[in-house]
Order: C-alpha cells, then structure tokens, then sequence
C-alpha cells in the first residue's frame, strides 16, 4: 500500500501548477468566460506541447500511459485554477471512449490530432428527461444501407460548441431504459442533420443541446460493439466522475485556503474573525470535509481498474463524500465570506458555482447514494 | 388556545384575497410567477396599488398613513401578499426610514417625507454597511462634518440594495471621532442626485445587480436633513433593525416555494417515473415542508405574545435563521430537481429579455436563484451574528 | 387565533408544577424506578383527588370536560418531571378508547374507577414484527358462543405489569396487514388465557410481553366496532402521539435549563463554558429546536379533532420535528455536561433516555416522515 | 500510489488470520460476538495469548518487547483484530504508562514495571481526571507532598476507567503549587492496594460500572515511584495523549458493527419486508458506511504519512471526531432498527446472567450501547477540544 506520488508524478504536478499560477490566473480566466469561444485554443496547445493530452493514452497508441493517478493530478491543478478548457470533455470523455473501445481505425484518424490539440470532442450521454440514468437512451440509430441513421436529441452535451468530433448513445435495440441495446456512434459535428443550440453554463463553460435530425454515419463509425455501449459508456464516466472529484478536491482545497486566509485577516468588531471559535470551528469542519473528500478522490481512481461492480461502488461513494464535502465547503466559504463572497469580482463565488454543478454532474448525491446501495 | 380565525377575520381574509385577485396586475403576476428579475416600475405599480387602497403601510400607526389593523389581520394581509406572489413591500421606505421619521424626526421632517414613502414617489435606501465594516456595524468610517447650515460627508457605502434606482439615501454617518463608536453616528438623509454621490454596481454571482456600491465625495447635506439628535443614529438603527426583522420568517412566501418545488417533482421524470415518487426526494419536500410549518407556528405564537404587548423581542431571530435557512433550502432542492439543466445559464431571459431558455421553464434559473440566496444568511445581520445575539438577550450567556 | 392559556389552564398549570417541585424530586422518581411496583399508588390516587385522571373525559361520562389543551398541560408538566406512572396508558391510551369508542356499559363499569384511581389499564396495539404499524395485526379473535376467542401475542405494552384491565387489538377477519378486520377487545388483566412476562424500560417505565393464548372475551367488551377498530386505534394513538410530543417538550425545556446553567456555572480554562462561542451557538441551536418542537407540539394538540388526513398529517409533522428535537437537544445536554452527563446520578442521562425512547414511541422520525408524505 | 498489499504483507495477513482463528477463545468471542459486557478475565486471558505470541505490543521499540512491524503490518494486524471481534487492547498499561516509562524512566524503573505490563500481570488504571477538571486537565488539584523519601498524595481522581481493576495507578499529581499551572505537575505511580486509597463506583446511565471515583487520603507514595523529574508530568502526559490516539479511529471495529447492522436489517420486519429494502433506512445504512470508507483512506493517507515520519500529527483529531461520530451513529441505527423492542431494559442478561433477552438478541442491548457511546465524543479530550486543536496547531488559527 502506497499514496506517495513517484518522480514523474511530481514533476507533473510541479508543471500543471506553475502553468495555474503563471499562465491561469484569475484575471485570464474572466477574460476566458467572456470571449466568443469561451476558452483559449493557445492554452490547448499548449496542453498538447506539454503532454497532458496524451497522459491516458497508450504508448501504443501514441500516447504516455499514464495511470488514473495522472489525471486525477491534472484534473486537481485544474480545479484549483478552475480551468474551463474541454480536458475532460476531449481527453477523459471521448478520449476514454476511444481508448477503450475504439477501432483501430478511429484510433488513427482520431487520436494523433486529440493529443496534438488541433481536435476537441465532446460526449452526448444524457437526453432531455433521462436525469442521470445512461441508459434512459431515446435517441435512435436505425440500420440504413453500410451504416446507420440517428435520430434524437442529447442535452447539456459539455464543450458542445467547440467540439470537432461528437460520440454520442443511441438506441439500436432494447426498450427505453434498458442496458441492452445502446451503441455509442462517433459522428462529425458538421456531419449533416446536426445542428446545435450553443449557450453558456453557469459555472463558467460552454454546452450545446444537440439535435440529431438523420444523422448518416457509418458502420465504421461504431465506438464500440454494437448493443453493447452501455458498459463501456458507463466505465468512462465512472472513469470521468473520478477525474471531477479531484476536481473538485482541488478547488474545496482552493476555498478552504481562501477561507483561511480571510478570516486571519478580516476584522470584525476589534479582531480577526479566525479569533472567533465558532469561525475556528466551521473552518475545521470544511477542513475535515476536505479531508475526507480528498481521501475518497484518491480511494475512486486507483479502484478504476477494478471489476465493474467494485469500481462502481468506490465511483459512487467518492462522489457521495465529494458531494457533501463540496456542498458544504462552497456554502460556507460564501457565508465566510459575507457580502464580497456574493460577488462576481471575487473568485470565492466562481469556486462556488463549479463545486455546485460538480455536485450534479454523472449524478448528484441522492443518484449515487442509491447507486452505492444497489 | 385555537388555531382558528374569528368569523371577522375570515371576512378580512376574504375582502384581502378577492382586492388582490381583482387589482394584481396580470402582466406584474406573470414576470414573477415565471421568476424573472424584478424591475423598479413593478413595484412601484403595485405599492401605488395599495397606497391608493390605504394598505401599504399596515405597520404604521394610523395617524400617519397606517391601517389600524390587529396582529391577525396584519398577519393574514402579509400571508395573503406572499400567497399571491405580488411584488413583495420594497423596506427601505416604508419599513425602515418611515418608522425612523415618525418616531424620532421633527413635524417639519415627517410632512417634506412621509407623504412621498406611502405614495412610493420617492425610492430610498439605505446606508449602512461599508466596505470594512461588515457585521460590525458600529465600526463605519463614512464622515460627515459640519460647515455652517450643511454637512460635508465623504466616504462610501456598500452592499446598497437597489441604490440603482434610489431617489434618496438615509444614511449613518460619522459625526464625532472623538467619543465611543456608537456615540458618534448621526442619521442623515440625503437626496441621491445631489453632486459627489456615485453608484458603482456590484455584480453578484448569478449574474444579477441588486445591490451598489456608493461613494460620496464632498457631499453637501442641509442640516434640517439630520434625524433626530447628532450623534444619536446609532439608537435610531438599533430601533429599526428591530422594525426590519418582522417579515422575515417569509413564510408565505416559503409555502409558494414548496408548492412550486411540488408542481415541479410532479413534472421532472426520473426513471420513467416522477421525481416526486423518488423516496429521497419525497423525504426532503416532506421534511422541509415540516421545518416551515414548525417556523409558521413559531412566528404565530410571537405574534401571539406580540399581541399581548410583549415582543418582538430578540426571540424573533430564530425567524431570520430558519427562515433563511428554509429559503435556501428550496433553492437547493429546486437545483436538485433541475438536473443538468441546471447546468444551462438563461441570464439574459431572466432579466427580461424575449429569449427562450434552455430546458424546462420551471427550472430554467434554479441556479442562479440557489447563488442569489446564499445572501440571506449573511445580510441583515448573519445567521452567526443572530445566535450571538439569542446568546446574549434571550439565553443570558 | 390564539395561543393563551385560559385562566382554568393556568390554574391547572400551576397544579401539576407545584406536584412535580413539592412531591416528585429526583430521589422520589429514583426511589420509584427501583420500587417493586415501579409507580407510586399513593400518588396515583392523589392524581385522582386532583381530577387529573377525569380531564379528557366528557361531564356525562363523569369526567371534566377538558380539551387536548388539557392533556397537553398535563404531558408538559410530567416531561418536565419524568413522571413514570401510567397516565398515558391508562387515561390518554385506554381512556382515549373507551371516551371515542367504549360502549355506556364499558363506560360506567370503568370509568368511575380509572378516574378514580383505582383501575388502571394499558393498550396492546404492537406485536413482535409489527414495528410502527397499527394494522399490523396477527393476534386473531375467532367467533365463539356469545363472544371471541383471543390468541396471540402483544409486545412491549406499556405499563403492562401494573394494568388491570387491557384493551388489544386483535383480528376478526382481513389479511395481515389490512386496516378492515381489526377489532379492539377489553381483557381482564387477570382473564384466563393471559399471561404476562413483565420488565422495565431503559427509560424507567415498565413494560410487558402479553401472551393470549384463547382468552374468551364477550360480544360486550368490544370496544367500538366489530372490523372497524384501525380508524378508532389510530386516532387514540394520534392523540397519544401529541401527548408524548408534549411529555418531551417538558422534558426539552427542563434539560435545555439545566444544561444552559451549567454552561453558566462549570468553569473550565479559567472562564465559565457558557462564555465559549461554539457552546454558545450550540445551546442556541438547542434552544430553536426546542422553540421549534414547542410550537409542533401545540399545534399537533389543536388538530386532533381535524379530518382525519388533516389530523394525521398534523401529528405525523409534529412527531417529526419532535423526534429530531429531542435527539439533538439529548445528546447535546449529555455532551455538554461531559463526563457528569453520562453518570446514573445526574437527572441529565434520565431525561436524554427518556427522549431517546419517545422519539421511538409511536412510530419514529422515519415512520412518521413516510406518513407525513403519503 | 497502490491500494494493494505486497506479497508480504498478505502473507503476514493470512498469519494474523490463523493465529486469531486458532488462539482466540470460543467462549470470551461468544461474549463479545452477543455484545455482553466484557469481564477482566476475558482480557487478561487474551492479552496474555497475544503475549505469549510476542504480539501484544506492536507500538513498543523492539528492545521493550516490541514486534517491529512496518506501520502497515501494524495496520493489518489492528484490522484483524478489529475483524474477528477480540477484545481490545486495554490502553493503560500497553498504551499509555509503557510508552512513558520506555521513554522517561530510569533503567531500574524499566526492568521493574514493563514486564508486569507485557505480561498483563499488573492492570494499570489512568489517575488524570479529577472532579472540577474536565478538558482542562492541568487545573487538576491532587497533591503530592515529600516527606524524606515518600510523597504524600492526597485528593481524588474521576471517570477513571476500569479502577476496580486496578492493581496500579499512574497518576498525575501537584507537587508544586507555586508555579504556572503546567509546571508544578508530577507523574506518580502507585499501587492501588495502597493505604488510603478508595474506589467508589460510576454507574453510567446505561446502567453500566466502567468508570470510577478514586480518593486518596494521605496515600503514601515511595520517592522511586516518581516518573522522570518533579514538574515535568505535564510534558509526559501530553506525549501521552499523543499515543492515546493511534487507533482511535476505529474503523475496523466499526466494519464490524455496520455488518452487525446490516445482518440486522436483513432480518427486522418492516410492513412486511426486511427494513433493508425500507429506503429511508438503506440510504442511512449507505450513507454511514461511505462516512467510514473516507475515514478509512484518511487513516490509510495518516499512516503514509506516519511511515515517512511526518505524525502523527494534530491531523488525527480527525480520526478521533469521524471515528466517535461514525461509532455512535451505527449505535442509533441500532436503536432505530430494534423498533419499540429497544425499550427492553435487558441489563441483568448484558452483565452476563444466564436469562433470556426480550426481543430479537441481535438488539437487545442497542439502547444502552447507544446511551454508553455517548462517552465517545467527551473522552479522551472531548470532540469539541479536538476541533480546537485542529483550529490552533493544523488551521494555525
């Protein structure tokens, strides 16, 4: 048993975080969340000159086969700078899919360009009323000449505005929500018959309903085997749900330390309100919820390799904990703060806007609760 | 002891609910049981609506403009208010500088304001937080110095709610530097186009602007604008802090929430069914419909002792904290019960602008409303800053 | 609209406070948890001289009239002094049964000497696998010449031991769990066919496990209607339910006291702990949960003769927040008082079991959240 | 970063499992599988059985009789234990006053108290607490007064755990009155045969006799029998405290007890199906066993951290608030699933007398062990002294 990080892992968490603290701050990211395309493709190339694209890839696949433990790195920097640029859209959604269950053709046409920078993707997993359940698959694809027809609509689809390449689930057979049936489809997003409804998020990224009106794609084009996506589909957001925990650890551990640090030094009523117990007391409380949050982050991505029904139950108690932690952490990082924690201009309510969609993302806590339980 | 109205009360319940269901304007309604921003005409709209009705000011002794109403039916009129859904009273005029006016301000005073208060002709607010300041109130640092017949007030304001649309400012200001905080506010009223004042937005995290900051560089104040004595302001704040807590349980308003929350599980699907018939889900709408009905019966028994002459005492900040903590509460679950299109940020659509929202409309600002209402914890006294006050007044720790 | 005592309450108020200072101090109440009998019937009878036993009871049938007002008086007054005899189930419990459903015989037989003080009785409305539901029946009554033959089992009646009479509920007909069948019977504690295996409580009362193994009752000692007992059952638990809320109301408002002043008195660190803000806040937080029960516990009482969905629904709220009140105002006096809140020897530890097990009584927090919302 | 064991220590766990599965007792893990109240003899019994396996002080240095495991075999070997349900470790000899006399005793002392402790011949008892103490210990009052060669203690100690057991007591005592607060304390060790010395008995609301009273009047107490130097106790006795917190987390003990809970659920009836399938029920079973997973890996991440030589620090307040809350909280579900069989008072059978419970066995004692775990969160510095500490020398506040 072991929870050091090995060399390499340090100097990836030594390069992530200079580049938050020298090229991320929190000026730049407004300036981000204002712009046309809502991220920076210079900062993306950048990712892909220092590697971080090609972190879960397989040598063989060009990659640099890294671990969970590598992305669960990255993704706890980028939650401490709160980076809205599609890493985990691109990389550990579509790229999970393709990693795991992609043709070698895909692989070929696909990846070179994902780890190089110069493609995005984004996933389409949930439909309008299918809440939190990947199987609740309305979305059609009927078998047409070499290929198949989608038809159907994908919500909330993360990074949809920027996305080159969409994979998205489809109904080949099976009733509604049934496990059975569902084919993930990798499809252009110029193909014809896609159109999007971009807008913005409200913890700072961009997302696009997606209506599929006869999609072609081809047999090719299958992610997968076909009537039996759901595994997969479900593997890579569990894989994906452990990448938004260490998130999420990274900014409760951002707002913890802000917190902190205002109550050492904020005056109220003749001394620093860290003198006053029951402050003293809330900051242990968030510090014990970041804690446990980060414990059960490490927990989740070293058990993503483990059987299905292990990985599923470590997936959804780490993100119960997270849930709680982060819920918590963010309120009382708000009420801390008081007035200015209300503001825009400060970074404590943005920290607070993402850990409240973290919450919900792959299944809030009620969701995954009755997952663990199951 | 009954819990039931007398037969004049249900008549009074009756004259209220058919006033507003005839009078409530439909356009008003619409903006807000659809949960748009709020704009200044709608509530001026349907202040003036009661003002001409002789009902906007039911706290105020009928000699200057009140209704001379009893606890009940002061409670049933709020109830029927928050049930309706109408524009809630904007405080600052009618809540808090009027109560200070004809309680502590000279004849001259109460005729050039009262009038303007009650016909919502003139919006006010109010000038007590300042950037250091915070909680500790005493320790503001805005200075007002007299020079012959004026004051001379420099320095700024914050977390000003609504300054944007204000045509006056009561304001505490520091008139003595020399004495005990406390001792050396003064409570000065001034016109907020008067040369040196400046209103700066503060955006809120949903995206709103609800509250200001405001500065003041050399603003010339008469004194015939000064309430009561110089250096007495901080007992008139004190008195209508006390005045500002009534209405906050904000039960009625709570109760539409839950009813809202309701319609909304009755709708969301979750696994084929709706997200009502999800037992976590029904456990919290259960439980928090419970926590509300312990609040409603809580603020009736003080308006009980009220009646009896004994209160609002400082009992009333258990009202501040559950009620804030209800409110809150809603939002959360309304969040919950958005899913991802929780997710989907429809700013401009709530604030007005003709544009669809994404995903369904009962839901469509549920994050953003979640944001807003992290503030009722912290403003008019934090949620800690009233347990140390129940420590102290009521507990006698 | 109106939340005053009368001046007839007060008087009554005054009564049962001046008993609980005068006649039942802490040595009194251990002297009786460690009697033989468990309950004092000196006591018993002074209640009766007091007329406490014939406040629920209509002026024809003996009694004094008194509202739920009353019996809420009385239950604030005994949680505030833990009394232990048997006024529950004797007048709110089997009272209640026989004041809404007893027949003029059933009446005049008994209760000119439970008012009196020379009867008492208790209610048999659980069984081994019931748990909280009163349809919940096994115990069958089968037909027999001019009468039924009981057999069963009931569990945990209160004040079992020291009951002369017991009113059970018992099958006529209907499937296990249905509402239709039941059937409410007054026993003769002595009866042949019943047999008692008596034991106390941990919260100071005594109880019984009754075994019915064809005990004959008549046509006569049914109370209320043949099949029709559920309805009559439910609404005398109901008014059970808010009597107890009440008992633990008292009990609240006595520990919340005693441990505010001991937080005023116990100095620890060179300062009385009642000047630290976390224990502040802390007996706060106690104090609005015991406003919040307070108010519940009332306006359970008022409802009682609603509708019946209103009347469930209002008993089922106010059990709710009681049992959440009472758990946190319990354990928070015990770890408040430290070490000294554990012991036997302090009345703290007697009033946090005694809310412990109120919280149980009846149906708990959950059960009640469940009927709440049905 | 790995989760797994090593080949060795997998091996040393199948080790630890057969030496349990074939030393420990039948009839003392009868008594402690049916949750009886355990009985001097049956710890004795099996701390001289891990004695004779060189196991029972895996925290001692090797030279004192340690076993000198890595920290994760001493982890393996506390989950192990914790597991099968042994009796634990009784602290005071081989967690508290050993360490302290290895660590601050003279040679002589060495050879003359250890044995006794790794043997479990001589059962210690902990003189800290006194009656007006509490959390703050070191305004403790017990003096000890030389005269020649012997100090004369007199005064009194509380809450001391298991002293009718006692054969000796280390004590912390004043010697010195004149000084701060900290500095004029003494650690003393004496024979609880001792004239002068009386045990008067706690009886906890549970009904149980853990805890003691113990007086001294005019205890004479050998100048030898002193620890370290005069008015250093303080220092030992907060090196102490550090040592009385490893393991305080409990978590395989807790395992234990959700499985007992769970075995529970699976079999109490609720309208006709096991109270497992009862929703509100699950999610609380759910959401208490993801509570003790984190604090699992947050004891796991402390031992990393132990293993590198960094702690343990202040952090493990951590494990001693979680592990209390997560204990006490698997003994209200109890209560809850026990239904109204939890008002049995079934203390005769508990104390182990030979008579049937009423109800189910599996919980019939979940009252009183709720009522006793309440001790959890006010022992060993109450969770309220840990958050403070976490707050002073974690949070730097």
């Amino acid at each position: 048993m072991d929870f050091n990080y090995s060399d390499e892992q340090k100097l990836l968490i030594d390069s992530v975080e200079r580049f938050i603290q020298d090229d991320y701050d929190f000026d730049t990211r407004r300036a981000i969340l204002k712009s046309e395309d809502g991220f920076r493709r210079d900062l993306w190339q950048k990712f892909g000159e220092l590697g971080w694209l090609a972190v879960p890839f397989s040598e063989e696949d060009g990659g640099l086969g890294g671990t969970a433990v590598e992305t669960m790195i990255i993704m706890e920097c980028f939650g401490r700078g709160l980076v809205v640029e599609p890493y985990l859209s691109t990389v550990v959604l579509a790229g999970g899919l393709l990693r795991h269950g992609g043709t070698t053709g895909q692989k070929e046409t696909v990846l070179p360009e994902l780890m190089a920078g110069t493609l995005l993707a984004a996933v389409g997993y949930a439909e309008p009323t299918s809440r939190f359940n990947l199987a609740d698959v309305s979305t059609t694809a009927e078998k047409a000449a070499g290929g198949y027809v989608l038809k159907g609509r994908k919500s909330v689809v993360l990074h949809g505005p920027m996305a080159d390449k969409l994979i998205v689930s489809a109904r080949t057979s099976g009733g509604r929500r049934d496990e059975a049936g569902i084919t993930l489809f990798l499809v252009d997003a110029g193909a014809a018959g896609v159109s999007r409804q971009d807008y913005p998020t409200v913890d700072g990224l961009r997302a696009s309903e997606i209506v599929l009106d006869g999609v072609s794609v081809g047999e090719g084009d299958v992610v997968g085997v076909v009537g039996e996506g759901f595994a997969l589909l479900e593997r890579v957001i569990d894989e994906a749900t452990a990448a938004i925990c260490a998130e999420a650890v990274g900014a409760m551990e951002t707002l913890h330390k802000a917190t902190l640090e205002y109550a050492r030094t904020r005056v109220q009523f003749g001394q620093p309100i860290g003198r006053f117990q029951v402050i003293q007391h809330r900051l242990v409380d968030m510090y014990m919820a970041y804690e446990q949050a980060k414990s059960m982050a490490i927990m989740a991505s070293l058990k993503l390799d483990a059987a299905p029904e292990e990985r599923r139950r470590a997936v959804s108690a780490a993100k119960v904990q997270i849930g709680k932690s982060a819920r918590f952490i963010g309120q009382q990082a708000v009420q801390l703060h008081g007035g200015m924690g209300m503001t825009d201009e400060l970074n404590v309510g943005h920290y607070f806007k993402r850990l409240t969609m973290i919450e919900t993302l792959f299944g809030n806590t009620d969701f995954h609760l009755k997952r663990y339980a199951a | 002891m009954d819990l039931s109205f007398s037969a004049e009360d249900l008549a009074f319940q009756r004259e209220v609910r058919s006033f507003i269901a005839e009078n409530y304007p439909a356009d008003i309604k619409a903006r807000f049981d659809a949960g748009l921003e709020p704009r200044k005409e709608d509530f001026v709209r349907w202040q003036k609506i009661l003002f001409e009705k002789g009902w906007v000011a039911p706290a105020w002794p009928k000699e200057y403009g009140g209704t001379g109403w009893t606890a009940t039916q002061k409670y049933i009129f709020q109830e029927e208010l928050g049930a309706a859904n109408t524009p809630g009273i904007i405080p600052f005029g009618l809540s808090m500088v009027g109560p200070v006016i004809y309680t502590f301000a000279t004849e001259e005073q109460k005729k050039r304001f009262l009038p303007g208060i009650l016909s919502s002709d003139v919006w006010w607010c109010q000038g007590y937080s300042e950037p250091g300041s915070g909680s500790d109130l005493a320790s503001l640092k805005t200075k007002a110095v007299r020079q012959g017949d004026k004051y001379i007030v420099n320095g700024s304001k914050t977390w000003t709610t609504m300054a944007q649309w204000a045509d006056w400012i009561f304001c505490l200001v520091r008139t003595d530097s020399s004495v005990k905080q406390q001792e050396g506010i003064s409570f000065l009223l001034f016109d907020m186009k008067s040369p040196g004042v400046t209103v700066r937005p503060i955006i809120t995290m949903d995206g709103g602007h609800e509250v200001n900051e405001c500065f003041f560089d050399n603003v010339e104040v008469p004194v015939e604008n000064l309430i009561g004595q110089e250096g007495m302001g901080w007992t008139y704040a004190k008195f209508l802090l006390g005045h500002e807590r009534s209405g906050i349980a904000a039960v009625a308003r709570s109760k539409r929430g839950i009813a809202k929350l309701k319609q909304i599980a009755n709708t969301e699907q979750s696994d084929g069914s709706p997200l009502i018939e999800d037992p976590d889900y029904r456990r919290k709408l259960a439980e928090l419909e419970i926590d509300l009905t312990a609040l409603e019966y809580t603020e009736l028994r003080t308006l009980a002792r009220e009646s009896q002459g004994k209160g609002p005492g400082p009992e009333s900040s258990i009202l501040k904290i559950k009620g804030t903590e209800i409110q809150q509460a809603i939002t959360e679950l309304a969040v919950e019960a958005a899913g991802y299109y929780a997710f989907a940020y429809n700013r401009r659509a709530m604030d007005g602008a003709n544009e669809p929202v994404v995903g369904p409309a009962a839901t469509a600002f549920a994050a953003p409303s979640y944001f807003n209402m992290r503030k009722t914890s912290i403003y008019g006294g934090s949620n800690e800053i009233q347990k140390n006050i129940i420590a102290k007044m009521v507990l006698g720790l």
